[in-house]
Order: structure tokens, then C-alpha cells, then sequence
């Protein structure tokens, strides 16, 4: 199905540049992102919440802003592929289909959350779905996604592997020694650079003397191009037409998602780097009330099916703080536990 | 976080002792070292515009500006390797590394360059470089943001290891440090910033290589730093309601070790128990353990102990978290046992 | 280079029990586990066209490819995480970091990947990783290529630390790495490739865990590892000379330690000695020490001992260097004072 | 002086490309910078003698072949400028001015040498000269050449600090993130890549996926050019043309100087990786054999002169040996000594 044309909304669908790679925009796929980004944005509010009410402890680390980015890439994988991402990773885990009772029970630290309530926030994994991680190093994650491609590769799987983290993070030597391997190796990763334009208080301007990070990229030889992470069906576009060319072979690339994160980097930031005015106009072209307010626009989402999207959610989120609530934290005794193999894999 | 009670425009309230916290201590010596020495700065991930992981420096860029107080990028070899070569270049660098945790990345700049060129090149150069990094757990971190890592620091020559575990410590320390001609680490404990108290005079301040006694004692010694020492001085209070008299000694210096004043309690004591939050294998209280084995073996009356964490990636959930970290009860039972087991031996 | 006298065409030499060299065991060892398992893999700089820094894995190139022996640009932190994810994507990765001086490098993804994602991660995947590399002293290549740094790996819960000092261990140790399902790392010490010895049958190989009785003797212990144990070994002999029984344990395994070996041990002998190339300040030895002191204390007849490197950056010219570890005859005469003194208390 | 037009022999320094920047180009330096690299190349040749005779022990990288980069780029500095190199630096040490007495006694490990003989050929160190050595890590030099010219600039000195570094260490994170610091930084560094085609036994299209080091450089917004580094006019024009640009102010540069090395990487390496064929096409395009030849077809070097430079070399070298021989070793007494500094400083 062919989307209507957009009215006086700014954003553009039909004008969006990957026309003929685009994906399969029919409405129900088009309620189905919007669903999947106010999911990720309802559960992080409701983490901000728990976190004041301490259920949540720690680093609380919210992606609101930037849903469009992993809620995009998502659309483009099936389960052989692998997903590794930062500290950032709630919007990455729940778009990647962990369950979020998992989720939220990782995040009080129950033993029934996705690592044994062990990792929290930060560190959210479900080899199942191979989403390793949630990793708390920043560019930690990049050395490893070369290894899963690596092992896809060279057992001869047609395998995907996606890594997302912050433009914080290519100033990092692991970055640098990763696209470089990739690319020597032709190995199957999508790195996915989510440039929200601050690395806690340090705006892409201070730690990097190459601005664009996909010009950086392709100093690797890397196929790379910059999207507006702003909106979820460029980046879909764009993320299956490089996932396409991965899997005929063509080597690692990278996108790099122009974002903003609405909230301070975790939840003891003053943010006295940024004004409010700047988070006003980002907010005012945030994701979901651009994709919301044009289909609205074009009567391709009615408040009845609005209500019914939320009021699922809702459910959903209730049922997992229900669900954390109840759960049992893991007993001290098996702190140890799976400290190393118990017998041969 | 609390509001800033250290302005350098208001001397007179420094002489009215007032009390200070650990964070606040800690960020006016680098304002007074930044005011005596114009070759001092500070480098480091967010300790401009955002005030520092643990706001220490925050307020330091509106007053010395972004050429002093240099926000790094994430490239922890880079600018700690920079800070080397800064301080071979005249300057003065204080680096703060945000935690222990990230500094793994710039271990080989810290091990193989400002440890080891001075001895290497014949004793050419110094290299008076000081970096700061938090360290331990107890904020609900998990794994990757919680190591204690102090010892791995203080088995390099060439360097040496601070870690003030008092307010006034955090004050005067860090001038010690920029004093010193050599690369000196200091460990800041996440959970001591916000430890108030009122601040000693200088003078009273041990000297920078110098253990300390914090209390006096003739039963047991019990040896810490760092984030374990408020604990230990806790189990002593317990331990002196129950009829244990117990010696507390703050390390202070973790490299070079002030073997004189540990070897002279225990000699005393003839009994001691190391509490250290590091992971028990290979553990700086191994090693100083190690030495009293060798040095007051014949003194002892009791084997020597030591509580440390146990050896597992932290987890994040706090009860998990504080099974794995020394607690003041362990303190209080090891200490006792020792004590009382003596006694059954007699 | 000595000629390969391994060679995978000729089984029928190997029943033979020929003597090898520890290089051409340890090449021996991944040739074996290459042909007997596709998901092995050699990587590392320099493994391929150059045939391995200390030419380990000379002529594997040639015979697996350079699919599985694969030349990895200087980027330790890249390709050993890389091994890293390759364990986790199903295959058997055998890292070769040249040495663990540049290993420093890739401390970041060793500690908070490799010994960290299986257990903050709810126990969900293993990660069947080998990680190999030269460490030590006694080649005259100064202050940044001479390090010992295995305490610092052994100290890590989540990993498992090797050190094979004979050839058979260099023969049978990779295998039993292998077929372990977590991280293990490798330490192969520089002076030990030319050591040539026959091969015992894999039967007679101690388990992996396991420290080896390499001498047995009444009245002192003496326990070390690596590069040292052949110096113990020489010792030892001086002593039985002397008159003085001596018992060598080699703790092949430096994490998890085989404590109970360790502790029958010195509970007979009742005196120790342990030698380690490490600095002595947060040595492996002073963890043993400790160990003991805290486990054998009652059965201690004189203080644990240790003889480690002097804390100092290792300087090139064969005087110095060897002026800095262990000697011979330092620990004969360690070892003598130490049974001495003992007869002297009597 | 200009200099007469090349006659029929391959290297045409008329035509060399920094012509309007030219240094000053008359015989007498040209004299001098074929007696700079004859030095370098003889004393390096005794090295490798005195190897065999285990008078110098460890490891000994030798940088025959690769004398006109270090000579070349060392003309353009003054003494307030620093020099940071590898573990293949004895080059770098004499063209820096270094007393070859005391470079050749740190060979023999003698404490009348440069590092009192406790680095040895790796480690040679003039602090003095500002040159601060000698790393045998790779790439470990980049961070400490940021600082140095950090500390230069904060204090408002006009030096320059040059860094030279082999095209294997532009795989290491340090060489990104130190570019990316420079850069932003605007300091005054020259990066020296010495691209010998192999970093040990691995060729550059092994290391790295895009092979052009200039390139990579200017992904970081540096400038940078390569250059025929075995011609000795143009590593020193464009050397002078880099360092005149970052006393201006321009911030970091880097020159990538194509070059080989005739000998293996150390004295242990048996060459498997390239044929005999490969090392005489370079060595026929030496930088020694080229000047020589050019000065001689242009009958600007008698046979006399020549021998006179030869002969003030060869005294030079059998001087130096004869100091080392006589020099002492430190005392064992004296290991720890200037570990840590005995005063303030
Ligand atoms: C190696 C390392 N250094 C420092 C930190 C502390 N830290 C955590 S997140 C962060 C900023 C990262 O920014 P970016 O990569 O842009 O990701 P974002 O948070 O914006 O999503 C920093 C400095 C860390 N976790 N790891
Ligand atoms: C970090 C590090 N890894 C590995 C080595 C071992 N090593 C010494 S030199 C070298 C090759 C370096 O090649 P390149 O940078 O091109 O310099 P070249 O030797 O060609 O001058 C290697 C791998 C080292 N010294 N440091
Ligand atoms: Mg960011
Ligand atoms: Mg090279």
C-alpha cells in the first residue's frame, strides 16, 4: 500500500530519499512503529518514575528522543541477526522483542529479569534473541560485534551484526581498531552510530575534529551515510538497504542517526552544557509527534485507534511493573552462580 | 548535589574551619592549585561544561575557563598519554580519569610511559603528573562501573598511589600529590564524596607517604583505605563496646607502603585484620599481609586476616552488591575471632 | 629457529615420544586442536606470514590458511575483543597477543568482556576463548618488553590463568584451555621456547587445575611457576647437596590456585619459599604467601618467604636485567637461611 | 644555489613538487644531508656487525633504507622543538644531533650512554635535545607527542613536536585518538608516518583497509601529503613546508613518507613474507644510492670529497665503538637510582 501523500506536516514520507529501497509502508506497518516507539517512550517514563520511587537504582540511562533510531534499525532484522548496544539499550532490548516483564524485572534487579536482575539497566541481554548487551564501556561493544560478525562469516551464516552507540564514542581507539577490522575482514556489521550531539556534557563539537561521522567511516572504506534519526521510517530505509547489501556480501557499513536525547544523560545530569530552548525545538521534531502528527494529518490514524495503541501499552507496562513488583531478587547464595561454566559447551 | 560551601573569594571562611564535604574538599585544592601554579590544569571527560562524573569540578570552568579545564573526548589513552607528555613538557596536568573502571583503557600510557621513562632514560626528566579517578562500589553499578583496582596501581614502580579516605585527606592530599615530582595516582571512593567534615590544619595532616593512625588500640590492628576505612572505624566502636580494643590504621599511601607504622602496630597488637575492597586473590591486603607473615611473623599470636570482596563481577542489585563488598559486621565477627581465638589458645 | 621436529604426516614419531622444544609443542598443541576442531582459530599479529613473533606458530599458515591463521593489524584492544564475540558466535579462538606487555592494550576488553558477560549476564553464554601470550624477562629487551604481569590476570574472577613451564604442559595445557568453556589466558615465559624435552603421555599430565610436586622434599617448600621454575628446579638440587630436602611445586594453574596441593605441602614441610618474577609489591607470591600465613600459620615453623623481581623497570643491559630477578643462588640461600634459622630456634 | 638540472639519472630533485618552498638547497647542504644519512647507514651497519659479536644485545631494528626521512624532517626543527620516535630510532637520534659516542655506548648498555645504557637501542633519550626517545610500544608515542605540544602551547612556546611512527601503528586506537586530540586542539605537531610497507611480517593491505595514511590523516581535518621518502630534497621540503605552516598556527600535519626497509624488522626475522626481488627494486631506489649518484652525475661530489665524508665517518663510528668498549656498566649498586626524582623539580 502506497502512503497517501503528507500535507502540511513537515515531516515527508513520500519525499524521503531511499524511494525505491523503501520497505513495505503500509499503515499497519506504519501503527506498528508508532506503537513499538510510544512502548519504548512509556516504559522509560515509567522508569524515570520508579527510579525517584528507588524500585529503579543505579544508572538510569533513558533513550526518550531517539526511539526512532532503534525502533528503525529493528524492522530490518530477523532473529539469526545479532544486536549488541550501550548503556542506552532499554529502547534497543524492547524493539528487538525482549519481553518487557523481563525487562522491567531486570531493572529492579529481580532474579526473573533478562540477566537475573544482575546487570540492571546498563547491562539487558537475551542470547535468544542474541541481544548481547547493554554494554557499559562506551565503545566496549565494537571490538565484540566484529567477533559475532567474524563467527557468522566464517561459519558460513548469512547473519547480520548491529552495533549501536553514541557519536561519544568514536573518539574512542576501539572504534578506530573495530571499522577498521570489519572492513579489512568484509564482515557483516552494521554499526550504528546514534549522534545525539552530546556525550554526557560534551558536545560532538569538543571531542571530535571531523564532525560527520559517516565521513569518518568511510576513511575505512566503509559504505556509510548520515539519516535523520528523527524519523523512524528514513531510518528503517535506509538500515534495510544496508542490511540488504550486507547480506550479498558487500562489508560493513555505517549509518549514522542524527538524534537527541530529551532527558539528561542519566538522572544526576543538571545539564548545564545545553538550554532549554535547544531541547524545546528537538522535542518539537521528536519522533513520535512526527510520525503521530502525519498520520494524523493524513486520517491514517484515528483517536479510536490511537486510545487502543496506548491503552495496550499501558496494559503492557502495568503488567510488567506487576510482573518486577512480584519478582523475587536472586538468593545471595547463588551470587557465584555461572561465574564460569558449570560443565562443557 | 550539595550547594558549594568552598569560594575562593571568601578566605576568611577557610580559617573558620568549617566543615566541608569530601567532593568539596577535594575540588578546592585543585582551585588553589590552579590559583598558586599557573602550570596546573585540569584534563579530563566532562570536567568543563558538565561539572565532572561527580560534579568535583564542577565550577572550576567558569573560573579558570575552557583552556585550564580542558573537556577531553572519550579517548582515555589519548589525553592520559597527553598528560604525561604534558608533564614532561613543564606543565603541571591533573587528569581525572572519571572512574578506575574506564582507566583500563589507558593502563599501557600509565604502565609503560609515565611509570617507566624516567628510570628508563637514565633519570633525564620527571614527570609530575597527577590523575585523579573515582573508584569502588556501592552506587548500584554493576559490573563494569565497579572495580576497585587500586592494587594493580600500587604493584608499578615508578609510580605512586593516594587514597585519602578523610575529608581532610581529600583536601591536602592532592596538594601533596602536585608537590611530588613524580606521576601519583589518587583513588577517590564513589562513596566518600559527600562525607562531611570539619577540616584539620594542615599541619595536622600526616605527611603524603604516611599511614594514619585513626585509632588507637592494642588488640588488633585492623589495616584499610579508602572506602573500607569508615567501616573499620564502625567495627572498632562495636568491637570497644564488646571489650576488643581496637587499632585503626588508614593506609593513606598504598605505593609506596608505610611498612614502619603497619609493622609497629602489629608488633603491638599481635594480631590483624586487612579490610580492603578489592577482590580477595592478588589483593593489596594480600600483600600486606604477605609482609606482616614476613616481618612480625614471630609476633604474631594469630594467624593474619584479611575481608575482602568477593571474587565475582559485582552485581547490581544492592543486596547482591553489599554480599560481595566487606561489611561491619564481617569486620566485627573476623576481629572478634581472632581476638577470642587467641584467648581459647592461651 | 630449530627445525620443526613436530610434524602432523608422521604420527607414528610421536609414539615414539620424541623431544620437542616448548615452541614446537605449543605448535604442536593448535595444530592438534585445528585439525580436530573446525572452529579453532589462530589470530594474532604477526601469526601468519611472519610465523608468530617467537615463530610459535611458524608453517600453520601454510598448512590451515589464512582463513584460520589469521594476521591482525596492531590493534590489541580490537582483535582480542573480537575473540571475544567470535567465542560467543560458536567458534574456539585462539588469541595470540605477542606479549603481555601489549596486552596492557587490551586489558579493557579482557576484564569487562571476556571475565564479566557470562556471569553479569545471568549465565546465559559461555565464552570458550584461549588467549596466549610471552611474558618475562631474560632477553635483554628492556623496561616496556620485559614485564610479568600474571598476577594482574589471575586476580580476575570470570577468567582462568595458565602457565605452562615444561614442555609437556606446553604440549597438553592449550588442549585442556580449549576444551574449557570460559575464558582462559596462557602465559608462555620467553626463556622457555628452546627448552627441548621427551613427552610423557597425556595420562601422566596433571589436570588443569592441578599444581605439579616437581621435587619432592621434607623440609622446605619451595612453590613457583613459569620462567622460574627451572631456576627453582637448580636450586633445589644445589640444596639437596646441602643436605637440605627441598620440595618444588609448580603452580601450572595461577587461577583458580591449587590451594590444597599448596597447603599439604608446606603443612609437611613446614617452611616456604616462593619464587616469582613478578615485582614483589602485589606479587602472585605475596598472595601465596598470604595464603599461607592465614591457612598453615599454626604449622608454620619459620615466616613465609618469597624472592620476586626488585621494583624497578627492567633495564637492558644483562647485568641489570638479571640483577632483577629471581637468581639461583638467592634462593639457595633463602632457602638455606630459612631452614637454618629453624634449627637455630630448636 | 640553485642546482643544475639532473642529467640522466632517475631522481630529478628540478622537478621535485615543493618548489616555491624549497629550502635552501645549495651543495654543501646537499653534502650534508648525504653525510647525515652515510653516518646513520654506516653506524647502523657496525651495529648489526657488533650484534653478531653480541656487544649489543635485545632487540635491534635497523632503519637502513629509511635514513632520508629522519634526516630530511630533522633539518626543519630548531633546538626548542621536540622529537618523539620508535624502537627503530638510532636514526632519528643522530640526525637529532645526538652524540653518536653516546648512542653507540646505550647500544653496548654502558652507563656513559644516552639513557646511562638502560634502554639500549630502543630506548635512546636526549632530553636535552628534546629528544624523548625511543618507545617500543607501538604507536605509545602519539598521546605523550599531543602532550608535549600541549604543554608548548599552553606555555606560548613556537615549537614543534614531530612525531615519527611506522604505517603499523596507524592501526592502533592511540594513533586516532591522538590525531582527533591535535586536531582539536590546534597543536603544533608534525606526524611523521614512516610507511616502510610492513609493520614486522604484515603488509600494509593486511593492516589496513584504506592504505593511504595521508588520507586517513585527513579524515581528522589534518593536513597531510605523501611524499617519496627515499628521496631525501623532498621529506625535507615538505617537512619545512609543514612545520613553517604549524609555527604559523596551523595546527597539526601529517606526512606519510613512502619508504622501505632493506633489512628484516629486527635481527631474529627470516623474511618469509616478501621476496628477495621486492627488497633489490627498493634498494635500487635508495636514498643514499639516489643522492649519490644525482651529485655525482652532476659532478657536484668528486670521488675526493666523497671519500673525505666517508672517511670522517668511519673515524667517527670507530670512535664511538672505541668509547662504548671503554665505557663502563652501571653498578648493580646503582639499579633503582632515579626511579623516582630525589627533589622537587
Ligand atoms: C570508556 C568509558 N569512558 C567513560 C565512560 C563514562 N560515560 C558513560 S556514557 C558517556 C558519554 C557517552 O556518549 P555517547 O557515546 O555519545 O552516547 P550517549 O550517552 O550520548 O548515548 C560517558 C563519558 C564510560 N562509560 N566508558
Ligand atoms: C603495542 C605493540 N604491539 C606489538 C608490538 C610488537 N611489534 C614491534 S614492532 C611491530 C611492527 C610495527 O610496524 P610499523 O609500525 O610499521 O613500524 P616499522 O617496524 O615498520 O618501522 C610490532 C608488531 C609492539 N612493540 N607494540
Ligand atoms: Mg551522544
Ligand atoms: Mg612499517
Amino acid at each position: 500500500m502506497k502512503i497517501a501523500k503528507a500535507g502540511r506536516v513537515a515531516m515527508s514520507i513520500e519525499d524521503s530519499k531511499y524511494h525505491t529501497d523503501k520497505p513495505h509502508m503500509d499503515k499497519s506497518h506504519l501503527h506498528y512503529l508508532l506503537k513499538q516507539m510510544l512502548r519504548i517512550r512509556h516504559f522509560e517514563e515509567k522508569c524515570a518514575q520508579l527510579y525517584t520511587e528507588q524500585k529503579i537504582r543505579g544508572f538510569l540511562h533513558l533513550y526518550i528522543g531517539e526511539e526512532a533510531v532503534a525502533v528503525g534499525v529493528m524492522q530490518t532484522l530477523s532473529p539469526q541477526d545479532a544486536v549488541l548496544a550501550t548503556y542506552r539499550e532499554h529502547g534497543h532490548a524492547l524493539a528487538r522483542g525482549l519481553d518487557m516483564n523481563k525487562v522491567m524485572a531486570e531493572m529492579f534487579g529481580k532474579v526473573s529479569g533478562s540477566s537475573r536482575g544482575r546487570g540492571g539497566s546498563m547491562h539487558i541481554f537475551d542470547s535468544e534473541r542474541r541481544f548481547y548487551g547493554g554494554n557499559a564501556i562506551v565503545a566496549g561493544a565494537l571490538p565484540l560485534a566484529v567477533g559475532l560478525a567474524l563467527a557468522d562469516k566464517m561459519q558460513g551464516k548469512k547473519s547480520v551484526t548491529v552495533c549501536f552507540f553514541g557519536e561519544g564514542a568514536v573518539a574512542e581507539g576501539e572504534f578506530h581498531e573495530s571499522l577498521n577490522l570489519a572492513k579489512l575482514w568484509q564482515l557483516p556489521v552494521l554499526f550504528v552510530c546514534e549522534n545525539n550531539g552530546y556525550a554526557m556534557g560534551t558536545a560532538l563539537a569538543i571531542s571530535e575534529s571531523e564532525q560527520h561521522v559517516y565521513l569518518k567511516a568511510q576513511s575505512y572504506g566503509l559504505q556509510a551515510q548520515t539519516v535523520d534519526g528523527m524519523n523512524v521510517v528514513d531510518v528503517e530505509a535506509a538500515a534495510k538497504q544496508y542490511c540488504d547489501a550486507i547480506r550479498r556480501g558487500a562489508g560493513p557499513h555505517l549509518l549514522e542517526c542524527k538524534t537527541y536525547r530529551f532527558r539528561g544523560h542519566s538522572m544526576f545530569d543538571t545539564q548545564l552544557y545545553r538550554s532549554a530552548e535547544e531541547v524545546k525545538q528537538w522535542q518539537d521534531k521528536g519522533p513520535i509527534v512526527k510520525l503521530q502528527t502525519w498520520l494524523q494529518a493524513n486520517k491514517l490514524l484515528s483517536s479510536q485507534q490511537l486510545q487502543q495503541i496506548e491503552s495496550e501499552i499501558e496494559e503492557e507496562i502495568e503488567g510488567a511493573v506487576e510482573f518486577a513488583e512480584q519478582a523475587e531478587f536472586e538468593a545471595e547464595s547463588d551470587l557465584c552462580w555461572a561465574l564460569y561454566t558449570e560443565k562443557e559447551v | 548535589m550539595s550547594a558549594d560551601t568552598a569560594n575562593s573569594n571568601k578566605p576568611a571562611k577557610r580559617q573558620e574551619n568549617p566543615s566541608l564535604t569530601y567532593r568539596e574538599a577535594m575540588r578546592l585544592a585543585m582551585e588553589e592549585a590552579m590559583l598558586a601554579d599557573e602550570r596546573v590544569f585540569l584534563i579530563g571527560e566532562d570536567v568543563g561544561n558538565y561539572g565532572g562524573c561527580y560534579a568535583v569540578s564542577k565550577g572550576l570552568s567558569t573560573e579558570f575557563g575552557a583552556q585550564r579545564i580542558i573537556d577531553a573526548p572519550l579517548s582515555e589513552s589519548g589525553f592520559v598519554g597527553a598528560g604525561v607528555g604534558a608533564a614532561i613538557g613543564g606543565m603541571r596536568p591533573i587528569v581525572e580519569v572519571m572512574t578506575v573502571n574506564f582507566s583500563l583503557l589507558a593502563l599501557d600510557q600509565i604502565v609503560n610511559n609515565a611509570a617507566t621513562l624516567r628510570h628508563m632514560s637514565g633519570g633525564q626528566f620527571s614527570i609530575p603528573l597527577v590523575i585523579r579517578m573515582a573508584t569502588g562500589a556501592g552506587k548500584q553499578l554493576a559490573a563494569q562501573h565497579s572495580h576497585s583496582l587500586e592494587n594493580w596501581y600500587a604493584h608499578v614502580p615508578g609510580i605512586k598511589v593516594l587514597a585519602p579516605a578523610t575529608v581532610a585527606d581529600a583536601r591536602y592530599m592532592l596538594a601533596m600529590a602536585l608537590a611530588d615530582p613524580d606521576p601519583v595516582i589518587l583513588f577517590e571512593h564513589v562513596m566518600l564524596y559527600n562525607n562531611s567534615e570539619a577540616l584539620p590544619q594542615p599541619e595536622d595532616c600526616p605527611e603524603m607517604h604516611q599511614a594514619a593512625l585513626r585509632e588507637e588500640g592494642t588488640d588488633i590492628s585492623l589495616i584499610t583505605y579508602g572506602g573500607s576505612l569508615g567501616k573499620t572505624l564502625q567495627a572498632a566502636s562495636i568491637l570497644a563496646k564488646q571489650g576488643i580494643s581496637a587499632e585503626v590504621i588508614d593506609l593513606r599511601c598504598l605505593r609506596p607502603l608505610d611498612t614502619a607504622t603497619i609493622f609497629s602496630s602489629v608488633e603491638k597488637t599481635k594480631r590483624v585484620l586487612v579490610v580492603d575492597e578489592g577482590w580477595r586473590t592478588g589483593s593489596l591486603a594480600g600483600e600486606i599481609c604477605a609482609l606482616i607473615a614476613e616481618h612480625c611473623f614471630w609476633s604474631l599470636d594469630a594467624p593474619p586476616q584479611r575481608l575482602c570482596s568477593i571474587e565475582v563481577p559485582i552485581p547490581y542489585p544492592q543486596h547482591l552488591e553489599q554480599a560481595v563488598v566487606p561489611k561491619v559486621e564481617q569486620i566485627v565477627a573476623m576481629a572478634t575471632e581472632s581476638v577470642v581465638k587467641l584467648d581459647t589458645a592461651q
